[in-house]
């Protein structure tokens, strides 16, 4: 058994080799990835204290099955964008390693603080990764907005010790803390907001268009897929463990999560650039999954969490190296781009109907646990809206698709002379790399229950309740 | 047209021209001056649907081709085409002294002279114009023709038929002409 | 015969045609005739296994004699227009994945069909839409693709939040569990939402907009399906609608309009609509599928009315209009497509005279027509009759108003493709053109036999109706021998044609003692002695009624009701970017602030 | 069903075109007198048609030829439901829809065949026809409706039969005085009469669906039109004028209905089409559906109203 | 009455016509050289007289000379102008109006038809029009003879003793 420690220790171990060794940076980025992937499979499950002292006291690492299935997914998905995108990583190779290390920190740490210094690792290398977009005024943007996160979160912490004296997770979820209490809520305010700006939250995402709108193929499905699942993965354990969220705090919390799904979806759907729909799309999931976190609904949440990032990746890959090619990303001038990329197409399509939810797909899975984990709440008005926007963003997907599949003038059928090029994107190999992991996507939809239970083995997270639709219900036994 | 020719109908032909003598369908080609007669004789004044006559509104309805009045090149085209239109048994009536002979268009370079060279006429009313009463004359012969077996027009159009078709083209040129607003 | 082979062998070959057809394309084209005959064949001998219960995978199922009823149709519009495929693969862009989602959406319909819970049936039917969203991209338009789309999915939304909600009342999924203990609003609630994806498969008004768009525009191949099948697949929630849905049961309490609870009235008001609204705008198309396509829209209001009216006889009627509709409009989109394949278009004022080319073609589109207005000896005749056999005993009179409009108003559409398309000049460009081939005339001519079939022995579907209307309780309609009988009067199909047989039969000897006519070219027609030469100026097609559209040209178009909605979406997300996501950082620090000030003032109540 | 009935069937066709015939001759002579004119002899009809079958003819291509037969034929088929004073050659067929669109067959079979012909005036003619057909089917059929739903039967004898034994009071025309003058209006628009005659307008569009008929086909078309009349004027007989009791009170009942369409139309100038569908959707429809909702929601007229 | 002298004035001065004249109320005639027809005709529709009305042309056959008239109208002053201009009557052209006015073409056409005048720049004048085949001299000329052309095409009957009235009429002959 692996100490979790390894898995913030190499990355930075490598990283630090990587300034030494410029030469080698290349192969010091792979193997980091591929080591991080392979010490998964050994490591120590259970608390970690590191440095003697006991918890609260000491740094503790905490690998729960929540924590794992963050880990993996995040390392998995850096492992996919790096391999995909090797000729972009190979600059950033130190950020990259140092990121892991951050992320990887972020998803294990049961300490606050602890978190903030990850998490500050992770966001400027965030920062530095949005400076690929040699837009540097929105990378400016970016710093400010996160540095006020930053802020707010340092801010938050110490009223937060002030108040209750640890900052240790475990402690702290073992105060229970009455969410009733005014003083509790500045704090909270302060930390949520910090969540906020980084899981793109309204009104607080304020740097999401420029990033992402000026990401290249590996930082915009590094920002849309590993980055943005963590923060969502560590929001969920923030304001499921240390807060029990309840009363009107959840609800604004739920309805900011809900609106931010709802004008992100909409905002998405008047989009005709392809990084702006998959950012907007991007918003509207990250949202819903909030939303969720703060309603208590883990497991639904993570399935959205893992279908939204695997999509996005793909989609964000795809949609960058098409920028590449064509310079430029309007999907209008990109019309019948997949008539002479078929594989990638699939790839690129069955992402897009996952997100969207349509059945034989992860995402429908996802989505129909979380619809009948909020009607055993008895709550009708969200699946309401869910299933609402769902349409729209079925709306502005399957219009991309369409147009991406089959050129042609109206009144006219369906001609590959309207195709805008016969460019391959991605080569034969990346093609069935990226093929391939839409067949997870695909494969995970056809049998959701094993892949349900190969995430949560059917127990549920930090205690919450396990999924709350199986197909395998369906047959007659619960 | 010979009128004193043998009565060789069968009974069925007899009966037959019974039916089409107490029937008579006409279509009026009226390009002439002449139709403005026609109403009179239609209407209450004369009523000719007495002898079960009326107008029909295409050739091929109708059982008489009337032509009232002057014919010009142009028209007699038409006049031929609608005549080629009609079923048999069908007859010509030819209407006003034009059509005899040209009328006061004799030296007209665009209006023919006599009509009956181009078509079988059976029956000319002559006048100019013909009054209600004259028509109503003239059809009550064409009546006692039809029922003798004696209006055969059609019958010696479709026998002489080169002989009718070498004078159309002599004189018009083509029957059905092409050009540009015909397209 | 087993589902579970036939749902096997049709998923294997799709994938297996999706192969083939990248090798050699015709090949994948008859692949799929082959996959579809043998689904078909399969499901008819699938009736001695009725009542049945098995789960393949996670999915259950449950043979119903409704299911086998639907289905059957269902694979019928599919296997027979599936004899068109292997002659349009040259045609289509992605041959390779139209015959694999064709073969996927009839797989697709079978299982939903036989779902016996509700969640394999949504899995099945949202299948069916997304892989015939990509199907009908390949033809004329993307927007239809696209419009057919969202409203597939406002329906299928719809009706998954009602299974939901449903499900959180009684907490199972099956189907014939599922709706019990629902009452009050929510019950309304539950109904009206999940019937929704049912109005907008028929294309019930106002969810019509997507079949002219999508029927009009799909592959030829593939529009014989939509119509002739896919659409059947809306009336089978609608039928589940009040029967799983006992909706006259739980709505009996609520006011009745003529005898029906009125959210029932309500939604056969719709359908009554819907017919109007139909016809009136298939009058008006000058595309012959498109026209088809309204008239699909229309077709749809009777079976609507039909199905909800839930009694003995114009339960019936609905049920059996299902089939006369599937096959007469299979095999007019059918015959449509023989005409497009030759003449490559379908617009009916760049055609003419094709019965003098494809005069088998023609007599198919001659009897298709038949049946959908409603005019005996064909089948279409017989389930109108029963509707409105049904409507006045019950005495609804706008809805047989409506029903009556639509039956006269189909004359006048139906007409229209068959005298602009069919009569008059053939075009100097078709002049030349042929039949076509046995294997495509084959689909066409079995469709016209079934056509005349039940026209003159409609008891053979009957029988099966009234099992169907015994299975969900209800008192099924009387069969004699050969007679339907209703409480207003009863019908004698086979006698009427005979009947019908011996006049033409006069009417025939007649004709044929009088002389031989002569015959003559069709330009020599009465044109007030004018001499015309073009064929195309002579041939009177297109504006065919318009006197009678010039009355309701300024009737508002429903589509600018949904172009009105997406706009309003889009502002809100127009306001949402200016709003949030701006460039500027200040942008959020105001929000932050805001928020803060915010939390203050709810710290402060609180 | 057996042989004896489609004997009666085809005596039915002969009696039903000597009498409507003669009665089309009489009223010609009527029209005449209307118009101050002698008019027609009172066979004058029979000479036409025959004269028409007589004559030579053209024919446009085989559906120009079928067209024909099977109007002719639906017609006359149709001709054999309709009941005659309780007389039916095929007894229990003479229902409403079943009658109504047998009908339409041999409307299908004339459009059909008229636009076979290739002329551009028989399209609009035929399209004039139908627009008008559904200008005045819907609301004499939203009547024909309440009459179903008021006697719990579609079928024709049955309906006359309920009106007879009452006095001239009983007929439906009487019971159900809207639904009667609707019936009527209606009935003039079935006929093609004026002021509902647009798709035949012989000045204006040449005759119409008629245009490129000559000889045998115009006379087929002759007799279709005697027996159409026949159909139209028997179904507005027997369900709301009462039918007949004997074959001589149907003969007189419908010659003097009959006579009474011909003398409105003798009268009347021409609707354009659109101003047709206009007027029936007006007044008629309106007049039909208060009488529908009167008849159904308060029974007037179901029972005598005195 | 001013605008109209103002209008004949205008035109005097602008025109230069030959002689000009005002035959009726509100009508004016001008005369002009054939080669100032087609920028008379541009003056004058610019000047407000959009309609052209007709044109034709008088055979003046003793003085070989073909008259050209060209009727316009103001549809803002309701006045009538006839442009008129003389050509050789054995060279018979005139520069085309079609040009300034679209319609002048089948006015221009019935005048090559009927007169054999020649327009330049206008490529279907030559097209028949009216008389679908003809092959003889230009039909309203002063020196076509249709008497002779009659004859020759359109055989008269001769007046014999068959042709006696045979139903009561009364034949002066």
């Amino acid at each position: 058994m692996i100490n979790p420690v390894f898995m913030i220790a190499i990355p930075l171990i490598l990283a630090f080799l990587s300034l030494v060794a410029a030469r080698i940076k290349k192969w010091l980025l792979l193997s980091g990835v591929l080591i991080n992937i392979a010490i998964l499979f050994f490591l120590e499950k259970g608390e970690t204290v590191i440095g003697g002292f006991k918890p609260p006291f000491g740094i503790n690492l905490i690998l729960d099955n929540y924590s794992m299935v963050g880990l993996a997914l995040a390392g998995l998905l850096l492992l996919a964008g790096v391999v995909l995108s090797l000729d972009k990583a190979d600059k950033y190779s130190t950020v990259l390693l140092t990121a892991l290390a951050g992320i990887n920190g972020m998803l294990l740490t049961g300490d606050l603080f602890n978190l903030f210094i990850f998490m500050e690792i992770t966001i400027i290398s965030a920062y530095i990764l949005s400076t690929a977009g040699k837009k540097p005024e929105y990378s400016f943007n970016y710093l400010v907005i996160g540095s006020i996160g930053s802020v707010f979160y340092l801010a938050g912490l110490v009223v937060f010790y002030s108040l209750t004296g640890t900052l240790n997770m475990a402690d702290l979820a073992a105060q229970n803390l009455s969410m009733g209490t005014p003083e509790l809520l500045v704090p909270l305010f302060l930390i949520f907001t910090a969540f906020a700006i980084e899981a793109k939250l309204i009104p607080f995402g304020g740097w999401v268009k420029g990033v992402y709108g000026n990401s290249n193929r590996l930082t915009g499905a590094l920002f849309a897929s590993v980055y943005a699942s963590t923060v969502l993965f560590v929001f969920g354990r923030v304001f499921n463990e240390v807060f029990a969220l309840s009363g009107a705090v959840q609800t604004i919390i739920v309805l900011i999560g809900v609106v931010t799904f709802a004008f992100g979806e909409a905002a998405a759907f008047r989009q005709v650039k392809m990084r702006r729909i998959l950012l907007y799309s991007s918003i509207g999931q990250s949202g819903l999954a909030a939303a969720l976190f703060a309603l208590g609904l883990i497991f639904p949440a993570v399935l959205l969490v893992i279908s939204n990032a695997v999509s996005k990746f793909i989609m964000f890959s795809i949609t960058g190296k098409l920028r590449e090619i064509y310079k430029t990303d309007d999907y209008t001038d990109l019309k019948g781009v997949f008539f002479s990329n078929k594989l990638t197409g699939i790839a690129f399509s069955i992402s897009a109907m996952s997100l969207i939810g349509l059945p034989l797909f992860f995402g429908f899975y996802a989505k129909l646990n979380a619809l009948t984990a909020l009607f055993n709440g008895g709550n009708w008005f969200i699946p309401a809206v869910i299933l609402l926007f769902a349409i729209v963003e079925g709306a502005y997907f399957i219009r991309l698709l369409i147009a991406l599949w089959a050129p042609g003038k109206e009144g006219e059928i369906a001609d590959k002379s309207h195709a805008v090029g016969e460019i391959r994107i991605f080569n034969i190999k990346k093609s069935i790399l990226v093929f391939i992991l839409s067949l997870v996507i695909l494969a995970a939809g056809l049998i959701p229950d094993l892949a349900g239970k190969l995430i949560s083995s059917d127990s549920g997270f930090m205690g919450g309740d396990g999924p709350a639709f199986t197909m395998s219900q369906l047959k007659g036994g619960e | 047209m010979v009128l004193d020719e043998k009565d060789n109908r069968n009974v069925w032909e007899k009966i037959g021209d019974y039916f089409s003598a107490n029937s008579i369908w006409m279509k009026w080609y009226c390009t002439g001056c002449g139709a403005i007669e026609l109403p009179p004789t239609m209407t209450s004044r004369y009523d000719m649907e007495r002898l079960g006559m009326g107008p029909m509104a295409t050739p091929r309805q109708a059982d008489v081709l009337l032509i009232t009045g002057y014919l010009s090149t142009k028209t007699l085209r038409r006049v031929i085409y609608s005549y080629e239109q009609m079923n048999s048994p069908r007859f010509i009536v030819a209407f006003g002294s034009c059509t005899i002979n040209g009328g006061i268009y004799y030296d007209s370079y665009a209006t023919i002279g006599r009509l009956d060279k181009y078509l079988p006429v059976d029956l000319y009313i002559a006048g100019c114009m013909p009054r209600p009463e004259v028509v109503m004359n003239g059809f009550n012969e064409l009546i006692k023709m039809i029922k003798k077996g004696q209006a055969k027009g059609w019958k010696h159009y479709q026998e002489n038929y080169e002989w009718y078709k070498k004078n159309q083209l002599d004189s018009l040129g083509e029957v059905i002409i092409k050009d540009e607003f015909h397209e | 015969m087993n589902l579970t082979i036939i749902l096997a062998v049709t998923v294997v070959l799709a994938v297996v045609s999706f192969f083939i057809t990248r090798l050699n394309k015709k090949a994948g084209g008859f692949l799929t005739v082959i996959a579809s005959l043998f689904a078909f064949v399969g499901l008819f001998l699938l009736k001695g296994s009725i009542g049945g219960e098995f789960s393949i995978f996670y999915f259950s199922f449950k043979i119903t004699m409704v299911g086998w009823y639907f289905a059957l149709i269902m694979v019928l519009a599919y296997s027979m227009t599936s004899f068109f495929n292997p002659f349009w693969m040259d045609k289509m862009m992605y041959p390779g994945s139209y015959n694999f989602m064709y073969l996927l959406s009839m797989a697709g319909t079978i299982g939903m069909f036989f779902a016996k819970d509700f969640i394999t049936l949504f899995i099945f039917w949202e299948t069916v839409v997304w892989s015939s969203t990509f199907i009908i991209q390949l033809g004329k338009s993307r927007k239809a693709s696209y419009v057919y789309y969202v409203v597939s999915a406002i329906g299928s939304m719809a009706t998954l939040f009602a299974i939901m909600m449903a499900y959180s009342v009684s907490g199972t999924f099956v189907i014939s569990e599922a709706f019990a203990g629902l009452s009050g609003g929510a019950a309304i609630a539950v109904f009206f939402t999940f019937i929704l994806s049912g109005l907008a498969k028929i294309g019930i008004f106002p969810f019509h907009v997507w079949l002219p768009a999508a029927h009009g525009n799909a592959p030829h191949t593939f529009s014989p399906v939509l119509s002739g099948g896919l659409v059947k697949m809306g009336a089978f929630i609608a039928f589940l609608s009040v029967t799983a849905f006992p909706a006259y049961e739980i709505f009996s309490g609520m006011f009745k309009v003529m005898g029906t609870p009125f959210p029932i009235y309500f939604l056969m008001a719709l359908g009554a609509i819907s017919i109007i609204v139909g016809t009136l705008m298939a009058i008006k198309q000058e595309d012959a599928k498109k026209l088809l396509a309204y008239s699909s829209v229309a077709n749809g209001g009777y079976i609507l009315i039909g199905i909800l009216m839930l009694d003995q006889v114009g339960f019936a009627g609905g049920m059996m209009h299902l089939v006369n509709h599937a096959v007469a409009s299979a095999a007019a989109f059918l015959a449509i497509a023989a005409v497009a394949y030759r003449t490559g278009t379908t617009k009916m004022s760049e055609m003419g005279g094709m019965i003098h080319r494809m005069p088998v073609t023609y007599i198919v589109y001659l009897v298709a027509i038949i049946s959908m207005a409603g005019i005996p000896p064909m089948g279409g005749f017989v389930s109108k009759w029963l509707i409105f056999q049904g409507l006045a005993d019950k005495g609804m009179l706008f809805l047989a108003a409506a029903a009556f409009f639509g039956s006269i108003g189909s004359f006048m559409y139906v007409f229209r493709p068959l005298s602009a398309v069919f009569l008059g000049q053939t075009f100097t460009r078709d002049l030349k053109k042929k039949e076509v081939g046995f294997f495509m005339m084959l689909p066409m001519l079995i469709l016209t036999a079934l056509s005349i079939l039940a026209g003159v022995f409609p008891n053979t579907i009957l029988r099966v109706i009234t099992e169907i209307q015994a299975s969900v309780g209800i008192s099924p309609v009387t069969l004699a021998e050969n007679t339907i009988v209703t409480v207003n009067g009863y019908l004698d199909a086979f006698r009427v044609f005979i009947v019908f047989g011996f006049g033409f039969t006069i009417a025939f000897v007649i004709f044929i003692v009088r002389r031989k006519s002569k015959k003559v070219e069709l330009m020599d027609t009465y044109t007030s002695a004018e001499f015309i030469h073009t064929r195309e100026l002579l041939h009177y097609s297109s504006k065919f009624y318009a006197p009678f559209e010039r009355l309701y040209d300024k009737a508002p178009d429903t589509m600018k009701l949904y172009k009105k909605i997406a706009v309003k979406i889009g502002e809100l997300g127009n306001l949402t970017e200016s709003l949030f996501y701006g460039h500027k950082p200040e942008k959020t620090v105001f929000w932050v602030m805001i928020t803060g000030i915010f939390v203050v003032i709810i710290g402060g109540v609180v | 069903m057996n042989v004896m009935s489609f004997v009666y069937g085809f005596l039915v066709l002969l009696g039903v075109f000597v009498f409507q015939t003669t009665l089309t001759g009489l009223n010609r002579k009527v029209t005449a007198r209307l118009q101050k004119r002698y008019g027609a002899r009172w066979y004058q009809q029979f000479l036409d048609i025959f004269k028409a079958l007589r004559k030579d003819s053209t024919s446009h291509g085989w559906v120009f030829d079928f067209g024909v037969i099977m109007a002719l034929g639906g017609i006359m088929a149709t001709v054999i439901f309709i009941p005659v004073a309780g007389f039916e050659a095929f007894p229990g067929l003479d229902n409403i829809f079943v009658i109504s669109y047998l009908l339409a067959v041999g409307m299908l079979g004339m459009a059909m065949s008229a636009a076979g012909s290739g002329n551009p005036w028989a399209s609009i003619g035929v399209a004039r026809a139908l627009t008008n057909m559904l200008a005045y089917d819907v609301p004499l059929m939203i009547v024909i409706f309440t009459l179903i739903f008021a006697f719990d039967s579609s079928s024709l004898s049955e309906i006359a039969a309920l009106q007879q034994g009452m006095g001239i009071l009983g007929w439906n025309a009487f019971r159900m005085p809207l639904g009667g003058i609707v019936a009527v209006i209606a009935l003039l628009g079935m006929l093609g009469k004026k002021p509902f005659d647009s798709f035949i307008a012989p000045t204006e569009i040449a005759s119409g669906p008629m245009v490129e008929y000559g000889g045998k086909h115009l006379g087929f078309m002759f007799i279709l039109h005697e027996f159409m009349t026949f159909i139209e004027v028997s179904i507005i007989l027997s369900l709301f004028f009462g039918g007949g009791a004997t074959i001589w009170e149907y003969m007189l009942k419908y010659a003097v209905l009959y006579t009474f369409m011909n003398i409105i139309s003798g009268v009347m100038p021409r609707f354009k089409i659109d101003q047709a569908v206009k007027y029936f959707y007006r007044v008629p429809l309106a007049m039909a559906i208060v009488q529908g909702l009167v008849v159904i929601f308060t029974g007037l007229g179901v029972t005598l109203w005195f | 009455m001013n605008s109209m002298n103002n209008t004949i004035n205008e035109i005097k001065a602008a025109l230069k016509p030959l002689k000009m004249e005002t035959p009726a109320f509100r009508q004016i005639a001008v005369v002009v050289k054939p080669d100032t027809v087609h920028n008379a005709l541009s003056y004058l529709k610019q000047k407000g007289f959009t309609q052209l009305s007709i044109v034709t042309c008088v055979d003046w056959i003793k003085e070989s000379e073909f008259e050209l008239v060209y009727i316009l109208f103001s549809w803002t002053e309701g006045i009538h102008i006839q442009l008129r201009a003389r050509i050789d009557r054995d060279k018979p052209v005139m520069v085309t109006a079609t040009d300034i006015f679209p319609g002048a073409q089948y006015y221009e056409r019935e005048v090559h038809e009927f007169f054999g005048v020649e327009f330049t720049g206008n490529e279907d004048a030559a097209k028949p029009l009216f008389l679908e085949i003809w092959d003889d001299l230009p039909p309203l000329r002063k020196d076509f003879d249709p008497q002779a052309y009659s004859d020759s095409k359109f055989p008269m009957r001769e007046r014999g003793n068959e042709f006696v009235s045979e139903i009561g009429g009364h034949d002066d002959e």
